[in-house]
């Protein structure tokens, strides 16, 4: 505990602090280098139909792809599918988080839990969620509740992981600190845990809101349940491919959206702690 | 030294449990490491009483830092205890404030200065109005009352360190631990530091126990020295500074028994530092 | 020795525990649907000790240890370039985040054009799932490198390669690897799910016909073996992270605990 | 403008409730995403059911493994599914039984399905397979079963045939990209493929050739519900008869049905080829299909037909 | 002060460009913050002749960590530049070495001591032999010949500030640049390094800058004494230490002309503290 400062913490708090005001002078270069990125796969993909490298009847051109999807876009039943989808997914990561936070702060500042329940932990973990629809099938009725399941079952472990490495990744001075101010548990948490957990927090998030996206729209896929998933199980039976990957390109872009959602309340959830602190002072 | 006191070679001065603050019995502390265990402090025994300011002196390793987190409740002793006020200590106790010598690391970079300061008092439910007073009294008194809104990263090595002390005034404990909290800052702010915690010790009444590699400083700050052998560490002398109470950096600096004195303990670290154990002296 | 019996009971407790409760509540059971322990245990050593260990779960491993092993070198590697440097990541960042949107099934279709049925296109099925928290850890390990580390390398003239080899990857290292551990479930789930497509053997695909032949049991066995290598392979991972992390664990463990 | 890009229903809109002069039993049935099944949506939005006095709430899955649970459990009262699946899930004890018949493959013609393969590949008749990659849907059902049993009539020896399991809607790309030798498909897949005769060629149609006039699905349901409510069954086999019937009188309504349940342009729904549907099942195709699931080893026990199919 | 040398007031000496390896010109560093900008340091100019042991000294947060850092390349300066052996300074330059302020943090955590102290001379290709000897010679030099394969977490303050150091040694740099490098050791140990780094510059004729609060030792150690300003910073004077080259710890100290300058740096450093500006002085 004497000791030189771990890449952690402190430094891992200034460097995002020192990157986020550098972030907000570069916003738009950096749009506009992403925009140069999407239209760098765009194109390719628009060559490898065009030339025939992969048959066009089943890889449709991006600039086909992109007119479905256009058209899509008007349609109010595309829309319908993309909030029951998200519906899906907003409540699963909801329950995802509400579980694993506490849970990985409690487990992961005891080391007695730590251990106790490390092995029920791995073996659960790689368990399929897919692998659950029968069991889901079997408990809940609503077909809701059985996409629920498996979205919150797999977001679950993405949260819960990077909580419990967040956790251990506590400076130790800071940590020395605080208990010698006589911080409570809580307060130890709340201030010096939680902070620094932050970061993995956010990460294992944007992972969860992927994986959980992913789980949404392969429920749909398996079980029927209505949303994105089911329209584009619908739409590939019936052999439209344009139509397919216009759903395809919709859920990515819904992924993309949800992330800027992600990075935003990032933004914000710092900038609250920040300056309700500050106006505290 | 006062007959009152008893003192054993390689033992500091303990006293009567009514002046007793703070005492350290047979202290031993062994790290385990992957490469053997690691003796830092083998045995160490003294008191400190109520409202001293005792300094701790020693060579570089000698386990200094060792012993404060010890006496924090932040490391469990190999052997022997730490009693504050009639209880054994085994968790961090309340009312007392350490500042770290890892100063840098011990700062929250996710809040401002003001609100490094602040959360102590937060989390021990100051109300608001006098939490802000106590926050600037505090930054004020170590010359940082122009930076309540940096991060901690923003500033220099000095002023962080100058953060955290306010930190541990602001908290007003009624024993204080600082770590060579003067370690980076200059002679001029030092010396007013040196006054400050003077000043706080008389004012507020606590007990301070104060570790530095500055001889000076050490003999200038309070009314008793501990030095320490290296490690494996037992106490190599506890003497007592009888310096007048009232000091001044000039004037006192300027006395004969000053030099003396602290002719006195740099001759015993220098002696530490060569080797020389009291315990095994008394054998031999 | 009490180190180790310690340490199997607490490997165990937890587990014993959720198999008795299991054990109890399902003792009244009587659809075949609702797995109970003593039978299942009965018919994992039938179902999985024999054959099927050369024909289905030895392919499976070794396309889930070739995926996930390419996800971990190329998630380092790609990370490493796009967390060093801000322009590469505002470039990739939108396109990364789409791919990582996009259900494997769904891919699976395109990958099978483009790369046929075989093995490959599981092992590629795998790499691209698993690859996204090895990747994002990585960049965000990489862009929170100590700043006093990376000006001590720069003043000792340490940089390029060697930089990252000597500075950026250990100091990274804590956060690569919780990609890792990450990214190892995520391979065994989609050694599965790459297994319902364009497939005829393998543990999933195995484990897909017990559910559609209602054979119950040897589904949840299938289920078992899933979680008993997930189990193995996590405690493999331990190992190797005690031994890259020795210093982090060092400092981390002292005091923490609290 | 209304409607969803796969053309489906956004949502499964349940029959309104009209205002009948009886009580209406509800119930729910769940049906697959494919073009057969557009009957019982027919059915739904022609009141046929009202009138025998059921309220039906249809519920679509993507697969019988989806949807036997959840009729063995009760959620959903009769399903509509392939009959195999209902015998292997009796052969396992799961307490099925099959109410009724609902589509059957054709007895003679061209059927509604059949194993494509590329002109030139060489393959000819069914005994050519052997040693050839062909792909199913999914193995262990009335695919491969038929695949298997044509081969073997022919003297050729089904255990080499090696099968891969590759969704209908890409069994042509890979076909094409010479990743299989055949494939194993229905319409609307197979119309595309006997569209390019110069490409494609029919090996044969399975289903006719090892089991004239298969039954490709048939509606079931728990044998709990049977026991209890035979009244409900024996209702429930009246009116799908009857929405049967209708839709083979009206083949536009029933195309517009199709369009709108799996998402397919209106002309091409109309112009597709189509199982013979009838509410009647001759148990003996059953029986036959059972024989032939047992010969191959896709159950290992038969199951008691005389239970399972509800008389 | 020697004629040759132009002393403008508010900035430091400068030298003819033969005798000078490191210049610096009309230096200032702004840093961009959220809150506005923060000028660290206005103006600077002075140069550093070859072989020269130079201290610099100025009140907490007046910008000597800045300074350093714009000299070793790793900051940019807002304006004016660094001039290094004639070619102008832009990222860091080879065979310069910095021991910096924040020294647990520059250490690697992930290396044992000696793997620490070996790593720069790894990466500048030296032959393994070759390396080893240093880095025991180096590690040696500052008295951590025992704890070779301790990790540097393992160690207490002064310990790592000493890897540091060794660091910096074994590296064999023609510049040197050491960041209050003695914060965190004893008296004694302080003493030793003090007289380890004149035996450097004279042995391997390095030429170095070295920051101190002590004032002691910034008069002990040098040839020169740079004193800053508070922030904004500005050079309040650039003071020649007239001792005789050959210096001792106890005869040194005890010179009479050793006091004067001791007084003499305390007084600017008071002066500057109180926010004396020698520019504005020369305006007003
Ligand atoms: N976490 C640890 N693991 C192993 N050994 C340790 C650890 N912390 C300290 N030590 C060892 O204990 C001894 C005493 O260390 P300590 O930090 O208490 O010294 P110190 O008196 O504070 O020194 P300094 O004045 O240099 O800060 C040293 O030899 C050190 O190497
Ligand atoms: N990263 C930063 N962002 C903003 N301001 C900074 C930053 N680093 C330093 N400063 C400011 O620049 C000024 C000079 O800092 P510097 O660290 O150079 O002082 P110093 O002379 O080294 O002080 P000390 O002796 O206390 O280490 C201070 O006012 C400090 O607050
Ligand atoms: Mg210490
Ligand atoms: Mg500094």
């Amino acid at each position: 505990m004497t000791s030189t400062a771990p890449p952690d913490t402190i430094t891992r708090v200034v460097a995002i602090a020192e990157q986020r005001s550098r972030r907000r002078r570069l916003r738009p270069r950096r749009l506009l280098l992403g925009l140069a990125g999407v239209i760098t796969i765009l194109a390719i993909w628009e060559l490898v139909s065009r030339t025939g490298t992969v048959d066009p009847t089943y890889l449709p051109p991006a600039t086909e792809v992109l007119a479905r999807f256009g058209v899509n876009a008007t349609l109010t039943g595309f829309w319908i599918a993309i909030g029951q989808t998200v519906a899906s997914w907003a409540l699963g990561m909801l329950l995802a988080f509400a579980l694993a936070v506490p849970l990985g702060i409690v487990i992961g500042l005891s080391p007695f839990l730590r251990k106790l329940t490390r092995s029920t932990v791995e073996f659960l973990r790689p368990i399929p969620s897919v692998g659950l629809i029968p069991l889901a099938v079997l408990m809940l009725g609503v077909p809701l509740q059985q996409s629920l399941l498996i979205i919150t079952y797999g977001a679950f472990w993405q949260i819960f992981m990077q909580v419990l490495y967040g956790v251990a990744d506590v400076d130790t001075v800071a940590m020395s600190t605080a208990r010698s101010y006589g911080f409570t548990w809580w307060q130890r948490v709340r201030d010096v845990v939680f902070p620094t957990m932050l970061p993995y927090l956010v990460t294992g998030v944007r992972l969860a809101a992927a994986v959980a996206l992913i789980l949404a729209v392969t429920a749909e896929l398996v079980i029927g349940t209505p949303g994105l998933g089911q329209q584009i199980a619908a739409s590939r039976d019936a052999g439209l491919y344009a139509s397919t990957y216009a759903l395809v390109l919709a859920t990515g872009a819904l992924g993309v959206v949800i992330n800027l959602g992600v990075r935003a309340a990032e933004r914000r959830l710092l900038s609250w702690h920040q300056s309700v602190r500050g106006e505290g002072a | 030294m006062p007959p009152e006191n008893i003192v054993v070679a390689g033992h500091g001065r303990t006293l009567p449990p009514e002046q007793t603050l703070l005492s350290v019995r047979g202290l031993k502390k062994v790290y385990e490491t992957d490469g053997g265990p690691i003796e830092a402090v083998r045995d160490l025994t003294f008191d400190l009483g109520r409202n001293e300011l005792t300094c701790l002196v020693g060579p570089s390793g000698s386990g200094k830092t060792t012993l404060l987190k010890c006496i924090a409740g932040l490391l469990e002793p190999t052997a022997g205890e730490v009693v504050l006020d009639g209880r054994r200590v085994t968790g961090p106790p309340k009312k007392m404030a350490v500042v770290f010598q890892e100063y840098g690391r011990s700062l929250f970079p996710w809040l401002r200065v003001a609100d490094n300061v602040e959360l102590p008092l937060k989390n021990a439910g100051v109300p608001k109005t006098k939490r802000a007073e106590l926050v600037a009294e505090a930054l004020d008194s170590v010359g940082l009352s122009h930076v309540p809104r940096s991060y901690p990263w923003q500033l220099s090595g000095g002023m962080q360190q100058r953060v955290a002390i306010a930190r541990a005034i602001a908290y007003q404990p009624e024993v204080l631990l600082m770590d060579e909290p003067f370690a980076a800052v200059d002679a001029q702010t030092r010396a007013d530091l040196e006054d400050l915690v003077r000043s706080i010790r008389e004012r507020l009444g606590v007990t301070v126990l104060f570790v530095t590699h500055d001889i000076d400083e050490s003999v200038y700050l309070g009314s008793r020295v501990i030095i320490l052998s290296s490690s494996p560490t037992v106490i190599q002398e506890d003497l007592v500074i009888d310096l007048p109470d009232q000091r001044d950096q000039l004037e006192t600096r300027a006395l004969p028994r000053f030099t003396e004195l602290r002719h006195h303990v740099y001759e015993q670290i220098q002696l530490a530092k060569r080797g020389f154990r009291p315990d095994e002296a008394r054998v031999g | 020795m009490r180190g180790t019996l310690k340490a199997i009971a607490f490997t165990l407790g937890l587990p014993i525990a959720l198999i008795a409760i299991w054990y109890v509540a399902t003792l009244g059971a009587t659809s075949i649907f609702v797995p109970k322990p003593v039978p299942l245990v009965a018919e994992f050593f039938e179902t999985w000790i024999g054959d099927r260990l050369l024909t289905d779960v030895v392919p499976s491993l070794s396309r889930f240890a070739l995926g996930t092993g390419v996800a971990i070198a190329l998630g380092v590697l790609v990370g490493l370039l796009v967390g060093l440097s801000r322009g590469v990541r505002a470039f990739t960042e939108p396109v990364f985040e789409f791919f990582r949107a996009v259900p494997p099934p769904v891919l699976i279709p395109v990958l099978g054009l483009l790369i046929g049925v075989d093995d490959s296109m599981k092992i590629t099925v795998i790499a691209l799932g698993a690859i996204w928290p090895v990747l994002l850890n990585t960049i965000e390990g990489v862009r929170a490198t100590d700043s006093v580390q990376t000006e001590t390398s720069r003043s000792y003239g340490i940089h390029g390669f060697n930089r990252v080899r000597y500075q950026i990857l250990p100091s990274a290292a804590p956060q690569i690897l919780a990609g890792v551990r990450q990214s190892l479930p995520i391979g065994i789930i989609l050694m599965v799910i790459s297994e319902m497509f364009f497939s005829s053997s393998g543990l999933g695909f195995s484990i897909i016909q017990f559910q559609r032949r209602f054979a119950v049991p040897e589904m949840w066995s299938g289920i078992l073996v899933l979680g008993l290598i997930g189990f193995a392979v996590s405690m493999l991972f331990q190992v190797v992270e005690r031994r890259i992390l020795r210093w982090y664990h060092g400092l981390k463990d002292l005091e923490n605990a609290s | 403008s209304s409607g969803s890009p796969s053309g489906a229903p956004a949502e499964s809109d349940p029959a309104a409730s009209a205002p009948a002069d009886g009580e209406l039993t509800p119930i729910t049935v769940g049906i697959l995403t494919i073009a057969p099944s557009a009957a019982v949506q027919y059915g739904v939005d022609h009141g046929i059911f009202e009138e025998h006095g059921l309220d039906v709430t249809l519920q679509e899955a993507q697969g019988g493994a989806a949807m036997l649970p959840a009729v063995s459990t009760g959620q959903i009262d009769f399903g509509v599914g392939n009959p195999l699946s209902v015998l292997v899930a009796a052969s396992q004890g799961v307490d099925m039984r099959v109410a009724s018949g609902y589509s059957f493959s054709l007895a003679e013609g061209e059927d509604i399905n059949a194993v494509v393969t590329r002109v030139g590949e060489g393959v000819e008749s069914w005994s050519d397979l052997e040693g050839k990659k062909v792909s199913v849907n999914a193995v262990n059902t009335q695919g491969d079963l038929t695949i298997k049993g044509s081969v073997e009539m022919e003297g050729g020896d089904p255990g080499a045939v090696e099968f891969i399991e590759i969704a209908f809607p890409d069994a042509l790309a890979q076909l094409d990209s010479g990743n299989v030798d055949a494939v194993w498909i229905p319409e609307p897949f197979l119309g595309a493929a006997l569209a390019a005769p110069d490409k494609y060629s029919v090996v044969g149609y399975p289903n006719q050739n090892a089991l004239p006039g298969l039954p490709t699905m048939v509606t079931f349901t728990s044998g709990q519900l049977a026991e209890e409510d035979p009244e409900l069954v024996e209702t429930w086999r009246g009116a799908i008869s009857d929405v049967l019937e209708q839709v083979n009188a009206d083949r536009e309504g029933f195309g517009e049905a199709i369009a709108s349940l799996t998402g397919m342009p209106e002309a091409a729904a109309m112009d597709l080829r189509l199982e013979r549907l009838s509410g009647e099942l001759d148990p003996q195709l059953l029986v036959d299909l059972s024989a032939l699931a047992a010969k191959h080893g896709f159950v290992s026990t038969e199951p008691d037909l005389d239970t399972v199919i509800i008389p």
